[in-house]
């Protein structure tokens, strides 16, 4: 059986996304003696299009982490904080960024720029909150903490979004002093309407993975095409970027070449990649025939597809909805209903949790959604363990150990036709 | 003459030290701990007399340490292992400021101060991942003695690197690494390096630096002492009675509370 | 009952509060249903901090549901939680597995970490007979904002009590609760005063079962307890033993079995002060009552919070309160005490332990369970620790 | 025509040949030592030897076990849960929950009606709780594993073992032993904390009857009363026990002669 993606499966996606990720880097890397502004945000819900506004430069923690992660130095940073005293049980994301600071901020990616400003969005989990806690002390720069409640659905949105949109205006306040330029809401207004573009193009991308075989991988490749969407909201480049994994997509589809050689099965992934050991972690899948048709992992920092967009027209209030809803930040009902509509829609035949020790806002409670989904709703569903940073919690044994014989009972039904769980 | 004993009741050996009024060491002796702590710590002090050539009723101090030193009966005084090991390198090395000791279960780091205070301590309580059992499966699995692995594991050219940290599921490892045709020697120098960076990480928890001492069984093995120096980048201190240092520690301690307490009393 | 308990010498209450926490089925819980039937509806809530004042308020007994202790085997909840996430968790789930939280009709979460948000979904999933609420407490408390939004938050869960008790809830009621629980925790912090001024009156270990037991009981009643007990410490003989003192950091939210306590004293500490059940002590000073309870509530939680490790506190750091903390208690040493998992107590050590390096103070860091048998480790630490103060003190 | 299955397990190897009935007519079980590949053939030839097969043709041989890629003279390989299903499914048809515990892991599986495997969980990541740990009791106490079950079996007061550590449990072991406790109690001790574990674990693929218990730890007697009480209930303990992965895997090497299942 094939073991790696057909030579005629096109990558642009990848490159593209490789060469805007450089580019955006080396713009930081200078950005310090430049004098220009600096800001730190997280991923998950962030307003990154608020602060383009005051022409900040927006550094993303997370991603440099998970560069350290994919570049494989992530284990040296990791370390480096465990003598600070980290301990070796926290999130390795924190532990990795620790350790790039206390490295002369440097990592594979070059030299990383210090922060003016510090905003955590408390949309994704309380690790942010003491991530940016050491930062602001580490570099002595104001931390505005944009408190961002845990969406709990129609009954207190209101409340919430009404305190957040309080919040973004003494954010913006906070951002004047900085940069001593006025807030310009038209600016604002122009972005978001950049940023819906895109947003457009992501969703019917996401999308194509509903076909039969699917012409891309919606995890293992959508964890890179993603990125954009995430760091780079507002800009043309990002625009063009998904007009041109579209097209791509497209290609595949005409070309008829997909993910893998065979499409045998079809999943739906819960959960982030272990990114030291992201090619290792494909192979195990890419042998069977997977293809990943939906992710929530694809969804981590907003989610489009079920309809929400930037709104010039809301400028503020559009930027709290999407604090407010974005996977890290729903319940564990949205989270199991998001992923059921999934499994339904794009025709899945299973369903994988691939739970990391580092996160507990992703990995807390999926053992129950594992009992959701197999004894409730009738799901074949495999439940794997490994880290997304620390490459010390990876056992590439342990886990095929798991992926053969799940795929092969999955096999084995198949052929002997019974249903998923018998009784 | 009085003289001051100190026992190290430990989970695989059990010490005994006999020091003379002015701490210098005139009789030692060490005796397989097995199951019966309080009997160890007996035969061993009776051994140590013989070595000394006193009688017990000779020992006006008895100074209790290891993870026995609770089943002591005839003790005057118990003292942790951390403590005991740091004073006792201490008084040999007196520059030392860190001490690594390596015991069969518990490996132990501490940061000290001039006076061989502990000032910062880390141990492994949780998991024995890094410790001398973790070699003596190892040993097992390759089915080399204990005393074999020190020198072969210099031998090695390149070491293979073991990713369990378990020291049982280590065993399978390192026999899957023999059948994949992977020299014993470099099977066993990994090991060595997978123990190494266990401990290492507790040594630079506590900060320690300077000149360091490592105590405990393990420094009768040669190869252990060697990937230390490796991953330290810099040399270690090993006493000839680097086994003996725990015992050496509390029998000092115990004649400077046993002089304290006859003062007091005169 | 209470008469009881109030007539009880010392020792006879210190065992009894003993076998209401060393009894994973809640006793106490089970006898006040059997008593009260539903009258009284208990609403349980889960560390570290819960508006019980608006609970008490609406008639029924706040309770803070703290695990399940050392003597719960945990044998279904390994199935709902994963092997790397605190003992608290997975125990209070296996309380609800077992039915053991059948006399508890309600239970609440608050925005603490990672685990209790979602741990919060996993108890309405999987028991539907007991009504969960979640509550979101501000995290931005330097915005002005933050005490009108959780003021909405309450009045929230206000309402949410009200459709549960059927009846309303009056702002006379809360005030009158808020004034019994100041007295609470005006009686806890006279029994930590006498800690710290005489810790050879009252061991940290009797004072720990006092206050746990305080979470199982009307406080009304507890604090009478608190004050027939230290009336009765006056006149206790004790003897100052040569210890050091010290405290304790980061044992929250997951509660320590009580033993560890009796080997970190043993061990030749006094435990002079601590943060165990943070929340039953949870305001630096009484709430103050405005016209409107519920947001002198909201006020108190927004401004007047004593620091931890679940909370951002914005431009007052966590720092300041950890200095203070030490100088006040005149302490040789700090342990700092984690629960195994828990990351907001993994995080602050850090941050803490630096300044403990500043000012000097020497400090011994291990993580404990609340289910764990073997003290062995802990108390050879501990050992150490006092060794290299006391017998090194010339 | 023969077939085989050749279980190289962490701790033990095993084989097993069938008849072309599915029939049971060799059996091999060898320590796994310090050479996969020599063990998996001295399993084979004992297993050959027993069936007195020497010379017959084996048509098809399956590998499983964690070493189940070093079978060099196996067709193909199919990992352990797989085998273990089907070999329980094979010795009692209407089991549906599965517990493994071998050397060195301990696995939970559940199947289906024709011993599909529909779900399954494992521990492997650490010792505690397995055959080793009962190995290294065992050791410590100075018994031989054959007689743990029964000297378990006597235990009036068992004591409570709360060390998981399979390295840390031996002096806890020896300090309850110092204090004058039973061997039988600390045994049965043991044995508890293992079974405590593995219901847990059970739990997680849902308890559903028949239960079979499989592995080389169900021949220790004592670990089948533990896990029973724990359960309330019997579980299937088969004589073949430790064998059940190599049936399985035979089971499938047979299931190929009739091309019946394709396995990557
Ligand atoms: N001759 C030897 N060669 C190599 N290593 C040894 C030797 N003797 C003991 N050791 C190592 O020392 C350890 C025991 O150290 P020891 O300090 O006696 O433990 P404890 O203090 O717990 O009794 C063993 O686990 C083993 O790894
Ligand atoms: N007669 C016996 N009594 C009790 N336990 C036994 C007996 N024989 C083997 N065992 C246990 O079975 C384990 C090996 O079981 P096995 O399933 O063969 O492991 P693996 O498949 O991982 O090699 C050993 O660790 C031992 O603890
Ligand atoms: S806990 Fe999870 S969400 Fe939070 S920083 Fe770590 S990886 Fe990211
Ligand atoms: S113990 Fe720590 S991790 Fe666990 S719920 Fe409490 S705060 Fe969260
Ligand atoms: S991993 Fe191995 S050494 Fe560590 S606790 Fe588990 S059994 Fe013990």
């Amino acid at each position: 059986m094939a073991t790696s993606q057909t030579d005629t499966t096109t990558n642009t996606g990848r490159d593209l996304q490789k060469q805007l990720l450089q580019n955006w880097y080396s713009a930081l890397s200078h950005a310090n003696e430049k004098g220009e502004k600096v800001a730190y945000l997280f991923i998950s819900g962030n307003i990154m299009e608020l602060l383009k506004v005051f022409d900040f430069h927006v550094v993303f923690p997370e991603v440099n982490a998970l560069q350290c992660g994919i570049k494989r130095t992530a284990g040296d940073m990791i370390l480096k904080a465990e003598d600070l005293g980290y301990s070796s049980d926290v999130c390795g994301y924190v532990k990795n960024d620790i350790g790039l600071v206390a490295s002369d901020m440097t990592g594979p990616f070059g030299k990383m720029a210090k922060p003016d400003l510090l905003v955590c969005t408390y949309s994704g989990c309380n690790t942010y909150i003491k991530w940016f806690e050491a930062l602001a002390a580490h570099f002595h720069c104001p931390l505005y903490m944009f408190d961002v409640p845990f969406s709990r659905g129609p009954e207190t949105r209101t409340a919430d979004i009404r305190y957040m949109m309080d919040e973004l205006k003494e954010l913006i306040a906070l951002c004047e002093k900085i940069t001593g330029r006025k807030y310009d809401e038209d600016k604002l207004k122009a972005l978001l309407r950049c940023s819906r573009e895109a947003e457009d193009l992501w969703v019917d991308i996401l999308h194509s993975a509903k076909r039969q075989p699917s012409p891309f991988d919606a995890f293992f490749e959508a964890v890179f095409f993603m990125a954009p969407i995430y760091v780079m909201r507002g800009s043309r480049e990002c625009v063009d970027y998904y007009r041109a994994v579209k097209d791509e997509i497209a290609g595949r589809v005409e070309a008829h070449t997909g993910p893998v050689p065979e499409e045998r099965f079809r999943v739906v992934m819960e959960g982030p990649p272990p990114w030291p050991h992201f090619r290792t972690f494909w192979e195990l899948f890419k042998t069977w025939g997977v293809v990943c048709v939906a992710s929530s992992y694809s969804k981590v920092g907003g989610i489009w597809d079920f309809g929400y967009r930037h709104d010039p027209e809301r400028p503020l209030e559009s930027l709290a909805e999407y604090s407010l809803e974005c996977y890290t930040n729903y319940n564990l009902a949205r989270r199991v209903d998001m992923l059921d509509s999934y499994l339904h829609d794009y025709h899945a035949d299973a369903l994988v949790i691939h739970s990391v020790k580092s996160c507990r806002a992703f990995s807390m409670g999926q053992a129950d959604m594992r009992e959701v989904f197999i004894h409730e709703r009738n799901v074949p569903t495999l439940f794997i363990e490994s880290d997304l940073a620390d490459p010390r919690y990876f056992s590439k044994a342990q886990l095929k150990n798991r992926i053969d014989a799940f795929f092969e009972s999955l096999e084995h039904q198949r052929i002997v036709g019974a249903q998923t769980v018998a009784h | 003459m009085k003289a001051i004993a100190g026992i190290d009741v430990g989970s695989m050996t059990t010490k005994a030290v006999i020091v003379d009024g002015d701490g210098r060491t005139i009789g030692r002796s060490h005796v397989p701990t097995k199951i019966d702590l309080g009997g160890a710590a007996e035969r061993a002090l009776e051994e140590a007399c013989k070595t000394a050539g006193l009688a017990r009723s000779q020992l006006a101090y008895v100074a209790a340490t290891g993870y026995g030193r609770f089943q002591v009966e005839f003790r005057d005084l118990q003292i942790t292992e951390m403590t005991c090991h740091a004073y006792g390198a201490h008084t040999v090395f007196p520059n030392t400021r860190s001490v690594l000791d390596i015991g069969a279960q518990n490996s132990r780091a501490m940061a000290i101060e001039a006076n061989g205070r502990v000032h910062k301590f880390r141990m492994n309580d949780k998991c024995a991942a890094g410790a001398g059992r973790f070699m003596e499966r190892v040993a097992k699995a390759l089915e080399v003695g204990l005393d074999e692995i020190g020198p072969l594991s210099l031998k090695s050219t390149d070491p293979v690197p073991i990713s369990s940290i378990c020291a049982v599921l280590a065993e399978s490892e390192v026999i899957n690494q023999v059948t994949e045709g992977k020299k014993i020697e470099d099977i066993i120098c990994g090991a060595h390096y997978s123990i190494t960076d266990r401990i290492i990480a507790l040594f630079r928890q506590v900060g320690g630096e300077e000149e360091i001492t490592l105590t405990g069984g393990v420094t009768k093995n040669a190869g252990m002492v060697k990937t230390l120096e490796d991953r330290l980048g810099k040399k270690v201190n090993v006493g000839p009675n680097a086994e003996f240092m725990g015992a050496i520690g509390a029998a000092l301690l115990g004649l400077r509370r046993y002089q304290r307490v006859t003062a007091s009393a005169a | 009952m209470i008469e009881k308990q109030t007539a009880m010498k010392f020792d006879e209450r210190i065992a009894w509060c003993k076998e209401q926490i060393e009894d994973p089925t809640l006793p106490t819980l089970r006898e006040f249903k059997s008593r009260n039937g539903s009258r009284s509806p208990i609403v349980g809530n889960f560390p570290v901090w819960a508006p019980q004042e608006i609970v008490h308020a609406a008639g029924a007994l706040p309770v803070t549901i703290a695990g399940g202790g050392s003597n719960l085997e945990i044998d279904h909840a390994d199935s709902r939680v994963q092997s790397f996430v605190c003992s608290l968790s997975r125990s209070t789930l296996e309380l609800g597995m077992r039915g053991y939280l059948e006399p508890v009709d309600a239970m609440v979460f608050t925005s603490i970490c990672d685990v209790a948000r979602n741990l919060g979904g996993v108890f309405k999933r999987n028991f539907p007979g007991i009504q969960t609420f979640y509550l979101h407490c501000p995290q931005n408390v330097a915005s002005p904002a933050a005490v009108d939004y959780f003021a909405t938050e309450l009045r929230r869960f206000r309402r949410a009590m009200e459709d549960f008790i059927g009846d309303g809830i009056t702002d006379a009621a809360i005030a009158r609760s808020v004034g019994i629980f100041n007295e609470h925790r005006a009686a806890l912090a006279d029994l930590y005063a006498l800690r710290r001024e005489h810790p050879e009156t009252i061991s940290a270990t009797e004072s720990y079962l006092l206050l746990r037991a305080s979470q199982m009981m009307p406080r009304e009643e507890h604090t009478k307890i608190l004050r027939a007990t230290l009336a009765e410490l006056e006149a206790r003989p004790a003897r100052r033993r040569d210890n050091i003192r010290i405290v304790i950091e980061g044992a929250f939210c997951e509660q320590p079995p009580w033993e560890l306590l009796e080997s970190i004293e043993e061990a030749g500490c006094y435990i002079v002060d601590d943060d165990f059940l943070l929340g039953s002590r949870w305001y630096d000073a009484p709430v103050q009552l405005g016209e409107d309870p519920i947001r002198s509530l909201a006020e108190a939680y927004v401004r007047q919070s004593v620091s931890s490790s679940v909370r951002h506190y914005g431009g007052r750091p966590r720092v300041d309160d950890f200095t203070h903390k030490i100088k006040a208690n005149r302490v040789d040493g700090v342990i700092f005490c984690a629960a195994k998992f828990c990351e907001p107590a993994l995080y602050d050590y850090v941050l803490l332990k630096s300044v403990a390096d500043q000012m000097g103070i020497p400090y011994l860091a291990f993580e404990f369970e609340e289910k764990m048998g073997v003290f062995e480790s802990v108390r050879t630490q501990v050992e150490t620790f006092v060794e290299s103060i006391l017998l090194f003190a010339d | 025509m023969y077939v085989a299955g050749v279980d190289v397990g962490s701790t033990a190897t095993k084989a097993v040949i069938l008849d072309e009935n599915q029939r049971i007519v060799g059996r091999g079980l060898t320590p796994t030592g310090a050479n996969v590949i020599k063990a998996a053939e001295r399993a084979f030839s004992e297993a050959r030897a027993s069936a007195g097969s020497d010379d017959w043709e084996i048509g098809y041989i399956v590998g499983t076990g964690y070493g189940r890629y070093k079978v060099p003279f196996g067709h193909t390989q199919i990992t352990e849960i797989s085998c273990h299903g089907k070999g329980a499914h094979y010795l009692f048809p209407a089991t549906r929950t599965i517990l493994d515990i071998g050397g060195q892991d301990t696995k939970a599986i559940k199947v289906g009606a024709q011993g599909e495997v529909s779900d399954f969980c494992m521990n492997d990541k650490c010792a505690a709780g397995t055959g080793r740990f009962l190995e290294a009791s065992a050791q410590v106490m100075g018994l031989g594993l054959d007689e743990i079950g029964d000297v378990s079996m006597r235990s009036g007061r068992p004591i409570r073992i709360t060390n998981m550590c399979t390295v840390f449990v031996e002096s806890e072991i020896l300090s309850h032993l110092a204090r004058g406790k039973k061997v039988e109690d600390v045994l049965r001790g043991v044995n508890n904390a293992i079974a405590g574990r593995s219901v847990a674990l059970m739990r997680r693929v849902g308890l559903e009857d028949e239960i079979t218990f499989t592995g080389g730890v169900s021949r220790n007697t004592g670990m089948v009363r533990a896990i029973e009480e724990r359960l309330e209930r019997k579980v299937n303990v088969s004589p073949d026990s430790q064998f059940i992965g190599a049936i399985g895997a035979a089971l499938f090497a047979w299931e190929r002669t009739q091309k019946k299942v394709g396995v990557s």
